[in-house]
């Protein structure tokens, strides 16, 4: 096995990536799959420490995460086609329904 | 058809996400559209919207074609309409060359030439249970109707020499005599079909998933289908007994019993089941007509040069795809001034749009199998 | 060696991929990189020894969620976003942000070694062969330590699903039918 | 001689420590190196035979012949075809999403070909070792070929292309969901994962799951059909709708790839059905122990006697070089029949004995299990989109998930009230036929409903 710091780095550039892909996209999947991309991250830190500790409850707590993206993606994908047949656009800076 | 089109265009947001809807070009070349017929689908997801057809791509002018050959020499023409059923083509236009002649033609040559229209009838019949049933996905029935056609085929082989364009008759009555053994090999052809018709039955009748694909599909109500002029098993299928053979009886079918087989809902299902009847009822003609020929002459009182005296004419008969009508003018040449050919299928195809709309992509190839179309004579 | 091989391989596809996922402007093209970015991280479960994870990640992320995002991307089939500019003035927002959570990050990691617990990290790592069998002992503890948690997420992921269903419904259909 | 050889070779190889650490995977992994090289490299073959002897079962069942040139009675066809697929153009359509467009089959093909690591062919014929996950992994990585499904659907820029894939792809998740399902009925019964212990289960329990789990083996059949896109739920490919669905624009080598990848998840889902339902490599009887010599010879008698008729056919070939080839296919056979059982004499060889019978005996039964799927195939038509969801998610679901729960219950009298095994399975499953009478009566009088008010647009693509 690899140091722990070699993960943890791995698991923050993801991190990373996915943050600027969150700021930076304008289409909303893509916003949402930077989400599911940080999450990722996540699951690679709760699993490291499952590992190194010896104890599964950091792979429960992943298991849990995943649960929840899944969740997340079908309601963001849900509320991304009823906003698509209603406005006809995917660009987040072109949803402002409440600007006003 | 095109102005249903854009009707539909203008109303906008009935899609499944407001998007541009798809168009999806079927045809020219596509497996299941009998040829060369194009349709441009409109969907809605898999749903269709609204059809155009686009035909001509097998256009030859056969019309047109007639105006410059003598009426013996424009015979073979129509055998390429609809060349699944070159026989029942053949017949019409020579009846109808007869009409104007007014000519009696024999009664042996009659009974010969129902015997044979009847086997075509079955003949085209099996090619469009087959190709419907491959249309659908069943593979199989496609080449047990073919291995039955083929006897047919065979039959004709024997009696004129041709297996597809026949040219069976001549105006007049007949060219050649039946062969001997005709009787034996039809009769022997009717035993086996029997137990054949059993096999189609028993891989589709009562299939669910048959019965699923073509039960309320495609639906045509006896009204619709005379205000579009459908006819053939199509009409029968919404319930119209109508039938020529029956209505103007012409050839020999005055002499034979037959049922008229009708349908009560008007969808694919009833014209399968329709044209099965059919085919049995055309098996039994058979059976009738062979039993007794009657024996005499072959060929009525027709000259080697035609020339009918000016006037014009209309004869309809009962094809497997519907009504074939020929309709005559003639100046007193030995050509005719016009001829003008309505074509089952292409008044059939004319229903399409009204039974697809609103049905999925999966429902276009079962409709228009179920239509029985043939693009020769849609054409022509 | 080859443990090392193997990390480097999957690090390097995860990071190259989602950093393409983010680049890429169709979004389409977006998900495969998230997709191949996916694969890789549950390489690196596997070399984690976490089988279960392992698996559960292609199966329902790369199996489940994936599809969604690219049936949905199917659906919409806008052909426009790819021309158009992302966010220019965001990228300033986004250069600062970025820098902040890096700085803080590398710090982080700095200062690693100097943290109490230190030791742990790197001595505590159980041996492969001596770890119990993942599933089971993953099912062992989902269905004991955690049994609330779990029925918690599995009402989440019902509420979740009733929610799409009537958000993703069409309201023309409804009052249609 | 060789061992100086050897010497200098491992002198050779000393040099570097990276060599040293080569040297050090091959030795630890040459097992399973060799078995996934010999996967990869049959699979083609053996998937080129599986199509010939469909073309031949649907000739048969169409009275005709089907393949007879190539070779005597065909059998050389499926390498012609291999060799024409290799040599047309690759077209790639001018508007096509190029690099989606060439990599979305081999996506398909390498998801086919790694879960059949997972798969243990016989006791002894495997690539993995026996990994805690193991029908997990199958089944997860086998369902990774939808990407190369959708991504060629979409990356061909064809309107059938992108229908295909839509198709295909609402298709994949609904029935994978029941097949899952069916899956976690034998699950329940072998009490693990791992693909080898799956099968011990069931020589422990002295019967095969397929009668302990009726319902789930029929769900588990249905779902694989549809997974695999075999009529009669082949509609992603329907040749009559979609000209070719998602394959549409693929020619030559690339539409090889997917033609591959689709006949190698066949033989992906008929082992895991083996495994799981059908005794994997046991053979039939397999705790009736005076039928140990008389079955274990069975499998070789089964191949000479194949080899018989070859002979026998060999007379009646019309062409001298066809004559030959059915010697040599007949020497094949024999062979083969050689290897079964000479074992039987040579007692040092006896340990061979049962893995070359467990392969025959598993092999057997996937083939059994694709003959189905073919049978199948010519027989049926084909289900429209609408009736295949229907279908999916009104009741192979819920069939499945009652059947979970039945299979459970049946497990739990049996074992905590002493309930013979035999009457908690037959009561459950007698239960579990009546709910599934009940959907399917429920699924009829919607589907009534729903044709009666002819257009009413529904989603077929829910779910």
């Amino acid at each position: 096995m690899m140091s722990p710091a070699h993960y943890l780095f791995l698991s923050f550039a993801l991190f990373l990536i996915g943050c600027i892909g969150v700021v930076t996209r304008r289409n909303v999947i893509v916003v949402l799959m930077s989400i599911e991309l940080i999450l990722n991250a996540v699951n690679i830190n709760l699993v490291l420490f499952s590992r190194i500790f010896g104890d599964v409850s950091g792979q429960v707590f992943a298991l849990f995460i995943i649960a929840d993206a899944a969740a997340e993606a079908a309601i963001g994908l849900g509320i991304i086609i009823a906003f698509f047949r209603n406005r006809e656009t995917l660009l987040a800076d072109e949803m402002d329904l409440l600007k006003w | 058809m095109a102005d249903t089109i854009q009707n539909d265009a203008s109303q906008p947001n009935n899609t499944l996400l407001g998007a541009d809807e798809l168009v999806l070009n079927m045809g020219p070349q596509h497996p299941s559209t009998h040829g060369v017929l194009r349709v441009k689908l409109k969907l809605d997801g898999e749903r269709v919207r609204g059809t155009e057809c686009v035909i001509g791509y097998l256009h030859r002018g056969v019309e047109k074609i007639a105006e410059n050959r003598t009426y013996q020499q424009f015979a073979p023409y129509v055998d390429r309409m609809d060349y699944v059923a070159a026989v029942s083509n053949g017949l019409g236009y020579c009846e109808a060359v007869e009409k104007l002649l007014q000519v009696e033609v024999p009664i042996r040559a009659r009974v010969i030439r129902t015997i044979l229209t009847e086997l075509q009838r079955i003949a085209s019949h099996l090619v469009w249970l087959g190709t419907h049933a491959l249309d659908i996905g069943a593979l199989t029935p496609l080449f047990y109707c073919f291995r039955e056609r083929e006897e047919i085929l065979k039959i004709f082989e024997k009696y004129c020499g041709a297996r597809l364009t026949t040219h069976a008759f001549r105006i007049g009555g007949l060219q050649y005599e039946a062969y001997d053994g005709f009787e034996q090999d039809v009769a022997r052809f009717c035993k086996d079909f029997e137990r054949r018709i059993q096999d189609y039955v028993d891989l589709l009748t009562g299939n669910s998933i048959w019965i699923g694909r073509t039960r309320n599909v495609g639906v045509l109500s006896a009204a619709d289908c005379i205000a579009l002029g459908a006819t053939g098993p199509i009409l029968r299928a919404s319930g119209v007994k109508w039938d020529l053979r029956k209505a103007q009886p012409y050839a020999a079918y005055d002499r034979y019993q037959f049922e008229i087989p009708i349908g009560t809902n008007g969808d694919t299902y009833d014209r399968y089941m329709v044209r099965m009847e059919e085919m049995r009822q055309s098996r039994l003609i058979c059976l009738q007509a062979i039993e007794n020929i009657p024996e005499g002459p072959i060929f009525g009182k027709v000259g080697k040069v035609i020339k009918p005296a000016p006037g014009e004419i209309y004869h309809s008969i009962e094809a497997p795809k519907g009504i074939l009508g020929y309709y005559i003018v003639s100046d007193g040449t030995t050509q005719p001034y016009r001829v003008r050919i309505r074509p089952p299928s292409f008044v059939n195809l004319q229903a399409l749009d009204k039974m697809i709309r609103g049905h999925l992509v999966a429902d276009v190839v079962a409709v228009i199998g179920t239509l029985d179309i043939v693009l020769g004579e849609v054409d022509r | 060696m080859l443990d090392s091989i193997l990390f480097y391989f999957f690090a390097g596809v995860a990071v190259l991929s989602a950093a393409l996922m983010v680049t890429r402007r169709n979004a389409l093209h977006s998900a495969v990189c998230l997709v191949s970015t996916l694969l890789a991280i549950a390489g690196i479960f596997l070399q984690l020894r976490a089988e279960f994870l392992f698996i559960t990640q292609i199966i329902l992320y790369v199996g489940g969620i994936m599809v969604l995002f690219i049936f949905v991307i199917m659906l919409v089939r806008l052909d426009a976003p790819i021309h158009q500019i992302r966010f220019r003035m965001q990228r300033f927002v986004a250069f600062l942000v970025v820098l902040a959570l890096a700085l803080e990050g590398v710090v982080i990691l700095l200062l690693a070694h100097k943290l109490p617990g230190n030791g742990l990290l790197i001595q505590g790592s159980a041996p492969a062969d001596k770890l119990p069998p993942n599933s089971e002992a993953l099912a062992k503890s989902l269905f004991s330590d955690y049994l609330l948690p779990f029925e918690i997420a599995s009402v989440l992921l019902l509420v979740a699903m009733v929610g799409a269903v009537v958000m993703a419904k069409s309201r023309k259909r409804t009052s249609e039918s | 001689m060789s061992y100086a050889a050897a010497q200098a070779l491992a002198c050779a190889l000393s040099l570097s420590p990276a060599m040293q650490a080569v040297v050090d995977f091959l030795k630890t992994w040459w097992v399973e190196l060799v078995c996934g090289v010999v996967i990869v490299a049959a699979v083609p073959l053996v998937a080129g035979y599986v199509v010939l002897v469909e073309r031949k079962l649907m000739a048969d069942m169409q009275a005709r012949l089907g393949p007879m040139r190539v070779g005597p009675h065909g059998l050389l066809q499926p390498i012609a075809d291999a060799v024409k697929l290799l040599i047309k153009e690759d077209i790639i359509p001018r508007d096509a999403d190029a690099f989606i467009f060439w990599f979305a089959p081999v996506i398909s093909m390498v998801a086919a070909l790694t879960s059949m690591g997972a798969i243990y062919f016989g006791p002894s014929f495997r690539v993995a070792q026996d990994i805690n996950i193991g029908i997990l992994f199958v089944i997860g990585v086998s369902s990774l070929g939808f990407l190369g499904v959708i991504l060629g659907g979409w990356a061909s820029n064809s309107h059938y292309s992108i229908i295909g894939a839509l198709r295909s792809t609402a298709q994949l998740v609904s029935y994978e969901t029941a097949g899952g399902l069916a899956i976690i009925s034998a699950l329940l019964l072998s009490g693990t994962l791992r693909v080898r212990a799956i099968v011990d289960a069931q020589a422990d329990q002295h019967v095969w799951f397929i009668f302990l789990a009726p319902v789930a083996f029929f769900t588990y059949l249905v779902a694989s059909i549809a997974e695999t896109n075999r009529a009669p739920f082949d509609l992603p490919e329907a040749e009559s709708e979609l000209v070719a669905g998602y394959m549409t624009e693929y020619s030559g080598f690339r539409w090889a790839l997917y033609f591959l990848g689709e006949y190698a998840n066949m033989i992906v889902v008929a082992s895991v059905a083996t495994t799981l339902f059908l005794g994997g490599w046991l053979r039939p009887f397999s705790n009736v122990h005076w039928l140990d010599i008389p079955m274990g010879v069975l499998p070789g008698l089964l191949i000479g006697g194949l080899g018989v008729y070859c002979i026998y056919r060999a007379g009646k070939q019309p062409v001298k070089v066809q004559f030959g080839f059915m010697w040599a296919v007949a020497l094949c056979c024999f062979g083969v029949a050689l290897i079964y059982l000479v074992p039987w004499v040579v007692s040092p060889l006896r340990f061979a004995i049962p893995g070359l019978n467990g392969a025959f005996w598993f092999l057997l039964k996937v083939s059994g299990y694709i003959y189905v799927f073919m049978w199948l195939r010519f027989t049926l038509p084909r289900y429209r989109f609408d009736q295949l969801m229907h279908l999916g998610w009104y009741i192979l679901i819920p069939l499945a998930i009652v059947n979970v729960f039945s299979v459970g219950v049946a497990m739990f009298l049996s074992s905590e009230f002493g309930w013979n095994r035999w009457l908690a399975v037959i009561v459950t499953t007698a239960f579990t036929l009546a709910v599934s009478v009940f959907l399917v009566r429920l699924h009829d009088k919607h589907a009534t409903a729903a044709s009666s008010a002819s257009a009413v647009p529904s989603d077929s693509y829910a779910g």
